[in-house]
């Protein structure tokens, strides 16, 4: 009851964030010197091809129209009904193909990576955090921060080169590149999450490749990430098991592992699930590096590829993607939240 | 003081992943090695047989054992029969579809009226067909052989040419080819050119050359040219001379590609070796295109294609697909395996390098509107301060040749004009330059541009080494100033740099599509506005040479050209890039010549 | 055989800034049934006392020395998960803050469940909770509640239930520390009460910690006096209110009030306890005694015996007197 | 007091406190560490020009992809450049870009977080606003898009990344001043008549800095690890400026024959330095969590 009030609101209040995310996102494009086309000529175009390039993309009209334009094609829900996509303007490549329809297309692959990379690096920091915040101070524990700092420290295409030096150059273990063996047909797309997909299709041998294939990059960016939600389990958890109920506990004699987990994880579980609803945004900035390196063809991929024909509406379109995704996310955690915390709910 | 429990939870993951990785490792193993597995089995099954017949023979022994044992052999031969059949089908499987691995990706459109693109180019030859094609392995690249059309005659003035077409080539759905398909795709692609201003016809003067074509019955059509042309059938055999499917191509209107519909994103009418059976996008890249074998091919009786099927697969990058080749992952690399990995993969038994002759160009050139490169002498004090011998060694030993002039090595009328200008003269260099009062002390400073995003291979490098031997010399300093390709291009287009390196891939084989490259417009050098007199001479000696059939004339003329090129060095050749592929060993029938197509029908793999 | 034994006990806080003895040579005894109060300001050691009984002494304290029996059993050298078995069923403890001792995500049945069940695994879910129910009943809380969070609860509520839970499988002994500090005056005496008749009821020992000299004096059998983590005086309730020897226990009297003498002036202690990290030498109330003598600056002074179960750490009972017996 | 007296005033104050620190414990040791490392870096990336023994840009000094031996301890590039002379001298980007974005994001995020939190009311709610959906932002992505608008340079590199790093700049001083805001001094020196700015400057600003300083280090090593990640995309410098980014994307052609000394040292280097970074500012933040005292 309190709770479905609470999504309500809270799912209303993402409205004026996101309109204020879209709005940043447009000025920041407008704001930087030059407008986008003078770039796109590398400032030197002829008047008539500015002219063509400036109609296609409607910035001849004045920047408040541009604006509505703007931000009513990502809500004109018809629009996105009717096309499967919302309308996110045009490419400036000479293909001029919808932006829209482009970043549909790649988005699947980088919500598999997230996906993938964000279980491994809950596992590995939610775990590795107990186990050094419970035995404080101890060698186990400066190991574990250690791991957690260098893993923090590391450039993410780096440690990406360095798998595919090692698994992929000298074991020969595992694919260094694209969604799936190349000698693999795709599974039929249905949801665009290859994994997903060859389950729904029944084809064992697909789901075995496409996760061969997702296993470097998702753990790569996995441990990148890892560094983060071991230091916020760690912290989490050393405040929360320094508080009375856990003593009480254990005065009553309940087994260490119930008064980890049931008690100290338990109660420490939802302010970790928030921060590392927060670090997804860290999270897809580290996919675009971790899919360059892969060749993952994402979301970061294109948005890496339009940087070099200067795309201006591609970009512009990626990173409103890129916005959109990290609030629903935020909102999902939050909801979450509420529903896991029983002093919310009530 | 942690307990049992996070330790075996620890334990657990690791052996978890070890497993894992292990287990793929396992499988992908047995996978390759199943032939070798199945002759294992094969032979203990012959031993457990003599085993259980010898068995037999100790009658005191009783027959449960025997019957024990051929139960066991039955299922032996069961599961190896079982092996066998899965090798074969794979086997089978592998012979008839071949993954082809590329950096290459189709520009914009395949429409024969537009694209203008090495692998649109080369995805349209595999599907379609022109009249009269190159000889595959021709050295000059201007020996013709029959295709659609079986045979063809031109006027002695050389205005009029007459082909005459072969009969039964039919579309997919049944129609036949007829003159008419031909007029109508030159019609088509002569009227798009206004509303496709960069695409190939347009680039290619076809509305400048061709006059009007013109039905004479089903199987004669006959072309009127506005001049005598040379280069005529090299035209002719150019993708951009593709016979369109009308249903397909609609009239003023060039065709995209279109999502989930392989065939109407091309209005190519399907009478190659192959058809398009699919063509994926995702966002800006082609993640897949597949070409399967066309039944319809004129040619299929003679067995082609061989490979029933051909996938490509689109690799952003040359390391990530030179990987991809040597993990076995494709059988084919092509277009671009980076130039040093295929020094490392000569000499690696598990794939092979083929290599064949080239033809794209490399030259230095000059922006001439910016002082004071509008001086004959400066240009010519850095075409002696460079070095091509090096930079062809260093950076594409085998893969390239340096070259001195812009007619390549092997095309009719290649000669040496620059050779007078020699390599790394810095005696040459710096007295030139004296003669403009400059010194160590006043250097000549300009920016080299080069491209960063890959486009050209090794630019960033070659840039390096360019820098580095004109600054040798002491009396230049230059800045390098990367720009990604798009950039790069709009940069030539506005004129913007000073010195910069660009390539030329060749339509067709005649020195007519290299020559002009001394002053071509494109390149936006301005040498017509700085250097009238010479370009006056050089584009009168082009058309001369171009509007005549007289071969020695020709190479006369040609030569001419260079040498006043080399007096003025509007821009500079460097050298010429050969070209390679890898594929697994046991790939066969690449034919790389003169002409960088790769025929992708006369390939197999040997059982 | 006595239910509780500690002989000579010390414990230690290992901090990077130097070792506190937070508790120094301790030794006393607790019969079945008998009530034990320790009393001090904060930071005296009681509470770490306390812990130590159950071995629960927080990060970054051990125990130094000393042995601390329970029906005869060592229990400092006692593997962890035997001492684990021990909580609870043996000895259980109820802490000062009702506010923070349950686990907020727990329904208030679930924390019986699980206690119940983890020191009787045979014990059905459904049994468990019926007999969490009954508990509740005698604690007066209504069974139906059960299935409520803690913050739903009052904070005398709380400390019931922390009460049941701790007395759910009647232990031989339990230790309240400062039970009531959180509570207001009135819910104050109906816990302590509850606390008495509960010990009555199931026969428990009662260890209660307070700085509360008067609520000590009230309830206990036995007292201990602790300063500065040494006892430094023992006696047995009426001794000591009636013949105080400590100079600090005189001062703690006479800072309660008492309604028989209404003429009684009411003094603080002056001055404030002791840094730990490096205590006075000597004895370690000196700069607050006002009986000050030149032996109590250098040297500390040991516990000797001044009557029948009554001993006090002071040089103003004899240089070195009898040690006790 | 001159120049050089300061100069040594300073340093006399400076290493007692630094070796004091491995006093505080584990903490304590990793800020040490983290700051030697740090100086180290700088020390050298400023003297590198000098102690390395080739020209880093110089062609063909050795065999091209020449593995490390004792001519070229680091081995060669594909260039034939020494690649201990490029590490040695390949910081100077990194660190340049690093400290512009920090100054930027220091001069524009802290005076907005103090003023607008200390005004608070409209003008506090629109800034936090705007600042949280900024800070909600995946930060690589938009620095990406702002250098790709821009154009490649250092620059444009710490211009880009400072747009990142502003937001949490004001995120941390603000939640400061809004709790000190409240403290029983500052409430006193209201009463006692303070000006705005006294109370901001004197009372307020000092208690601040503590956590700024965190924010910093860490930024520091963001701002590193993103220039890399620029550079990794083709937004860095141009091919003749010796940087540990460009290295690592150059050398990235050569691994697959087997060329690991092209990227490990650079790699290496970029991990060091951030490491550094973030040793000072996860050393400080656990110094500086009253949660967790003893």
């Amino acid at each position: 009851m309190g709770l479905r009030v609470y999504i309500i609101t809270r799912t209303l209040l993402t409205i004026p964030t996101l309109l204020l995310l879209l709005t940043m996102v447009f000025l920041v494009m407008r704001v930087l010197p030059g407008d986008p086309v003078d770039l796109h000529f590398e400032r030197k175009g002829t008047p008539e091809q500015i002219a063509q390039m400036r109609q296609i993309l409607g910035l001849d009209k004045p920047i408040w129209n541009q604006y509505v334009d703007y931000l009513w094609g990502i809500v004109d829900i018809g629009y996105l009904l009717q096309h499967g996509y919302p309308n996110l303007g045009k490419s400036m490549q000479v293909t001029s193909q919808d932006v829209g329809r482009q970043i549909f297309s790649v988005f699947p692959a980088t919500l598999e990576l997230a996906i993938y990379s964000m279980i491994i690096a809950s596992v590995i920091g939610i775990l590795l955090g107990t186990v050094s915040s419970k035995s404080y101070n101890s060698l186990l524990d400066h190991v574990i921060r250690g791991f957690g700092t260098v893993t923090y420290a590391i450039p993410v295409f780096f440690l990406g080169i360095l798998f595919q030096l090692i698994f992929g150059v000298y074991l020969h273990w595992l694919p260094v590149s694209l969604r799936i063996n190349p000698n693999v047909e795709f599974p039929a797309h249905v949801t665009g999450l290859f994994t997903i997909d060859s389950i729904l299709e029944g084809n064992i041998v697909k789901l075995f490749e496409s996760l061969k294939t997702l296993l470097l990059p998702s753990l790569t960016l996995g441990i990148i990430l890892s560094g983060i939600f071991i230091r916020l389990t760690r912290m989490n958890m050393l405040e929360t098991l320094r508080l009375d109920f856990i003593t009480a506990a254990r005065a009553r004699g309940l087994r260490e592992s119930t008064v980890t987990y049931g008690y100290a994880l338990r109660n420490a579980f939802l302010p970790i699930l928030t921060m590392m609803g927060l670090q997804f945004a860290m999270l897809l900035g580290g996919a675009v590096l971790t899919e360059t390196t892969f060749e993952w063809p994402g979301l970061g991929s294109y948005i890496v590829g339009r940087i070099n024909y200067r795309d201006y509406t591609a970009i512009q379109g990626a990173v409103v993607m890129f916005g959109l995704f990290v609030t629903l996310v935020s909102l999902v955690v939050d909801i979450l939240y509420a529903y896991f915390d029983p002093r919310i709910r009530l | 003081m942690w307990n049992k429990v996070e330790l075996s939870i620890v334990v657990l993951v690791l052996i978890g992943i070890i497993v894992s990785s292990s287990t793929m490792y396992y499988t992908t193993t047995v996978m390759s090695n199943l032939s070798t597995l199945t002759s294992d089995v094969s032979t203990l099954t012959e031993n457990v047989l003599n085993l259980t017949s010898s068995v037999r023979d100790l009658a005191t022994i009783t027959r449960v054992l025997a019957e024990a044992m051929g139960a066991f052999n039955e299922t032996l031969a069961d599961l190896e029969a079982r092996l066998a059949a899965i090798e074969a089908s794979l086997a089978a499987k592998a012979k008839e579809t071949l993954i082809v691995g590329t950096t290459d990706a189709v520009e914009n459109t395949l429409d024969p009226a537009q694209a203008y693109d090495y692998f649109g180019w080369c995805i349209m030859q595999q599907i379609s067909g022109t009249l009269v094609s190159v000889t595959p392995g021709s050295i000059s690249g201007t020996d013709f052989q029959p295709e659609l059309a079986t045979s063809w005659n031109a006027s002695t003035d050389g205005k009029i040419w007459d082909f005459t077409l072969r009969q039964n080539v039919r579309f997919p759905d049944g129609t036949e080819l007829n003159a008419t398909h031909v007029k109508y795709s030159f019609d088509r692609s002569i009227a798009l050119i206004p509303s496709t201003p960069d695409g190939a016809p347009a680039n290619l003067y076809y509305d400048q050359i061709i006059n009007r074509t013109e039905v004479l019955s089903k199987y004669k059509v006959r072309f009127f040219l506005n001049n005598a042309y040379g280069p005529m059938l090299g035209i002719i055999s150019c993708r951009a001379s593709a016979i369109v499917d009308p249903t397909y191509a609609p009239w003023m209107t060039q065709v995209n590609y279109t999502a989930d519909h392989a065939r109407s994103s091309t209005p190519l009418a399907f009478v190659g070796p192959y058809y398009l059976s699919k063509w994926e996008r995702v966002g800006d890249r082609d993640i897949e295109i597949r070409l399967d074998e066309n039944p319809y091919y004129w040619n299929a009786t003679s067995g082609y294609p061989k490979t029933k099927t051909i996938i490509f697969r689109f690799y952003r990058d040359a390391s990530t697909l030179r990987l991809a080749v040597e993990a076995g992952d494709i059988d084919m690399a092509f277009r671009h395996i980076s130039a040093l990995d295929v020094l490392s993969l000569q000499t690696n038994t598990n794939v092979k390098v083929w290599i064949g002759p080239g033809a794209p160009m490399f030259f230095m050139c000059f922006q001439e509107d910016h002082a004071p490169f509008n001086d004959s002498r400066v240009r010519m004090a850095l075409a002696a301060a460079i070095n091509r011998t090096a930079v062809v060694t260093t950076l594409f030993p085998g893969l390239a040749n340096a070259t001195y002039s812009m007619i390549p090595p092997g095309m009719l009328a290649h000669g040496d004009a620059f050779k007078e200008l020699g390599d790394a003269n810095l005696t040459l260099t710096t007295s030139l330059l004296a003669q403009l009062g400059y010194s160590s002390t006043n250097k000549l400073k300009f920016d080299l541009w080069y491209e960063s995003s890959g486009h050209y291979q090794l630019s960033a490098e070659q840039a390096a080494l360019y820098k580095a031997q004109f600054e040798a010399s002491g009396v230049m300093e230059v800045t390098l100033k990367p720009a990604d390709w798009p950039s790069y291009r709009t940069n030539r287009n506005n004129g913007i740099m000073d010195v910069f390196v660009y390539g030329w891939y060749p339509d067709y084989f005649d020195p007519d599509d290299y020559a002009f490259l001394y002053w071509a417009s494109w390149l936006n050098l301005h040498y017509d506005v700085w250097s009238p007199t010479a370009y006056a001479q050089q584009i009168a000696l082009y058309d001369q040479a171009r509007y005549t059939t007289n071969t020695t004339l020709r190479i006369q003329l040609y030569n001419q050209i260079e040498d006043i090129a080399a007096d003025q060095c509007s821009i500079v050749p460097l050298f010429v890039t050969k070209l390679w592929a890898v594929t697994k060993p046991k790939v066969s029938g690449l034919v790389l010549d003169i002409t960088q197509d790769m025929r992708y029908w006369l390939i197999y793999i040997a059982g | 055989m006595p239910l509780l034994e500690i002989s000579s006990l010390a414990v230690d806080y290992r901090t990077s800034r130097g070792t506190v003895h937070a508790v120094n040579d301790v030794s006393f005894f607790l019969e079945k049934g008998e009530t034990l109060g320790l009393v001090g300001e904060s930071g005296s050691g009681k509470s770490t006392l306390g812990l130590s009984i159950i071995r629960l002494v927080p990060y970054p304290g051990v125990i130094g020395g000393g042995r601390i029996k329970i029906d005869g059993r060592d229990i400092v050298a006692l593997p962890e998960h035997e001492m684990q078995t021990f909580r609870g069923t043996k000895v259980a403890y109820v802490f000062q803050d009702p506010m923070m001792s349950l686990n907020p995500v727990k329904k208030i049945g679930a924390h019986f469940v699980e206690l119940i069940r983890t020191h009787e695994p045979n014990v059905s879910k459904k049994e468990a909770f019926e007999r969490a129910k009954t508990v509740l009943k005698n604690l007066g809380i209504q069974p139906e509640r059960i299935n409520d969070y803690q913050h739903q609860f009052s904070g005398g509520m709380r400390q019931r239930i922390m009460i049941g839970l701790a007395i759910a499988l009647n232990p031989d002994l339990v230790i309240a520390d400062e039970p009531t500090t959180a509570l207001d005056v009135i819910v104050q005496a109906k816990i302590l009460d509850l606390l008495e008749s509960l010990r009555k009821a199931y026969q428990m020992a009662l260890i209660l910690i307070s700085h509360d000299l008067s609520i000590i004096l009230e309830r206990c059998d036995k007292i201990i006096v602790m300063y500065a983590g040494h006892m430094v005086e023992y006696a047995e309730g009426t001794e000591l209110h009636d013949r105080p020897a400590h100079p600090y226990t005189q001062k703690l009297l006479q800072s309660i009030p008492n309604i028989e003498l209404s003429d009684q002036k009411l003094t603080a202690i002056p001055g404030s306890p002791p840094d730990m990290l490096n205590p006075p030498n000597g004895c370690r109330f000196w700069p607050r005694c006002s009986y000050t003598m030149e032996i109590c600056r250098v040297k500390e002074p040991l516990l000797i015996s001044i009557g029948r179960n009554h001993l006090v750490k002071c040089f103003l009972y004899g240089e070195k007197g009898v040690q006790s017996e | 007091m001159s120049e050089k007296k300061i100069r040594r005033s300073i340093l006399a104050r400076c290493i007692p406190r630094l070796t004091s620190l491995a006093k505080k414990g584990p903490s304590g040791w990793m800020i040490m560490i983290g700051i030697v490392i740090v100086l180290t870096f700088i020390v050298i990336t400023m003297i590198g020009p000098w102690i390395s023994p080739h020209n880093p840009s110089a062609l063909f000094i050795g065999p091209p992809v020449a593995s490390p031996s004792s001519q070229f301890p680091m081995g060669t590039n594909f260039l034939g450049q020494d690649m201990l002379s490029r590490v040695l001298c390949g910081g100077s980007v990194m660190l340049q870009v690093a400290g512009l974005s920090v100054l930027i994001c220091f001069i524009i995020g802290v005076p907005i977080g103090l003023f607008s939190s200390y005004s608070g009311g409209f003008v506090d709610s629109a800034c936090s606003l705007v600042m949280d959906a900024l800070y909600a932002f995946p930060g690589l992505v938009i620095a990406i898009a702002i250098a790709a608008m821009l154009g490649p340079g250092v620059i444009n590199m710490s211009l880009s990344i400072a747009v990142v790093y502003i937001p949490t700049y004001f995120r941390i001083v603000r939640s400061q001043v809004l709790s000190i805001k409240e403290l029983a001094y500052t409430e006193a020196a209201r009463a006692a008549g303070a000006k705005w700015h006294t109370i901001l400057f004197r009372y307020i600003f000092p208690n601040v800095i503590p956590s700024i300083v965190v924010v910093t280090t860490i930024n520091f090593a963001d701002a590193i690890l993103t220039a890399a990640g620029l550079t990794f995309i083709g937004l860095g410098v141009s091919i003749d400026v010796p940087d540990w980014g460009l290295d690592l994307t150059m050398g990235r052609k050569l691994i697959a024959n087997g060329a690991w000394w092209v990227i490990t040292f650079p790699g290496i280097m970029i991990i060091l330095l951030a490491l550094g970074f973030t040793f000072i500012g996860e050393g400080l933040s656990e110094l500086l969590n009253p949660k967790l005292q003893h």
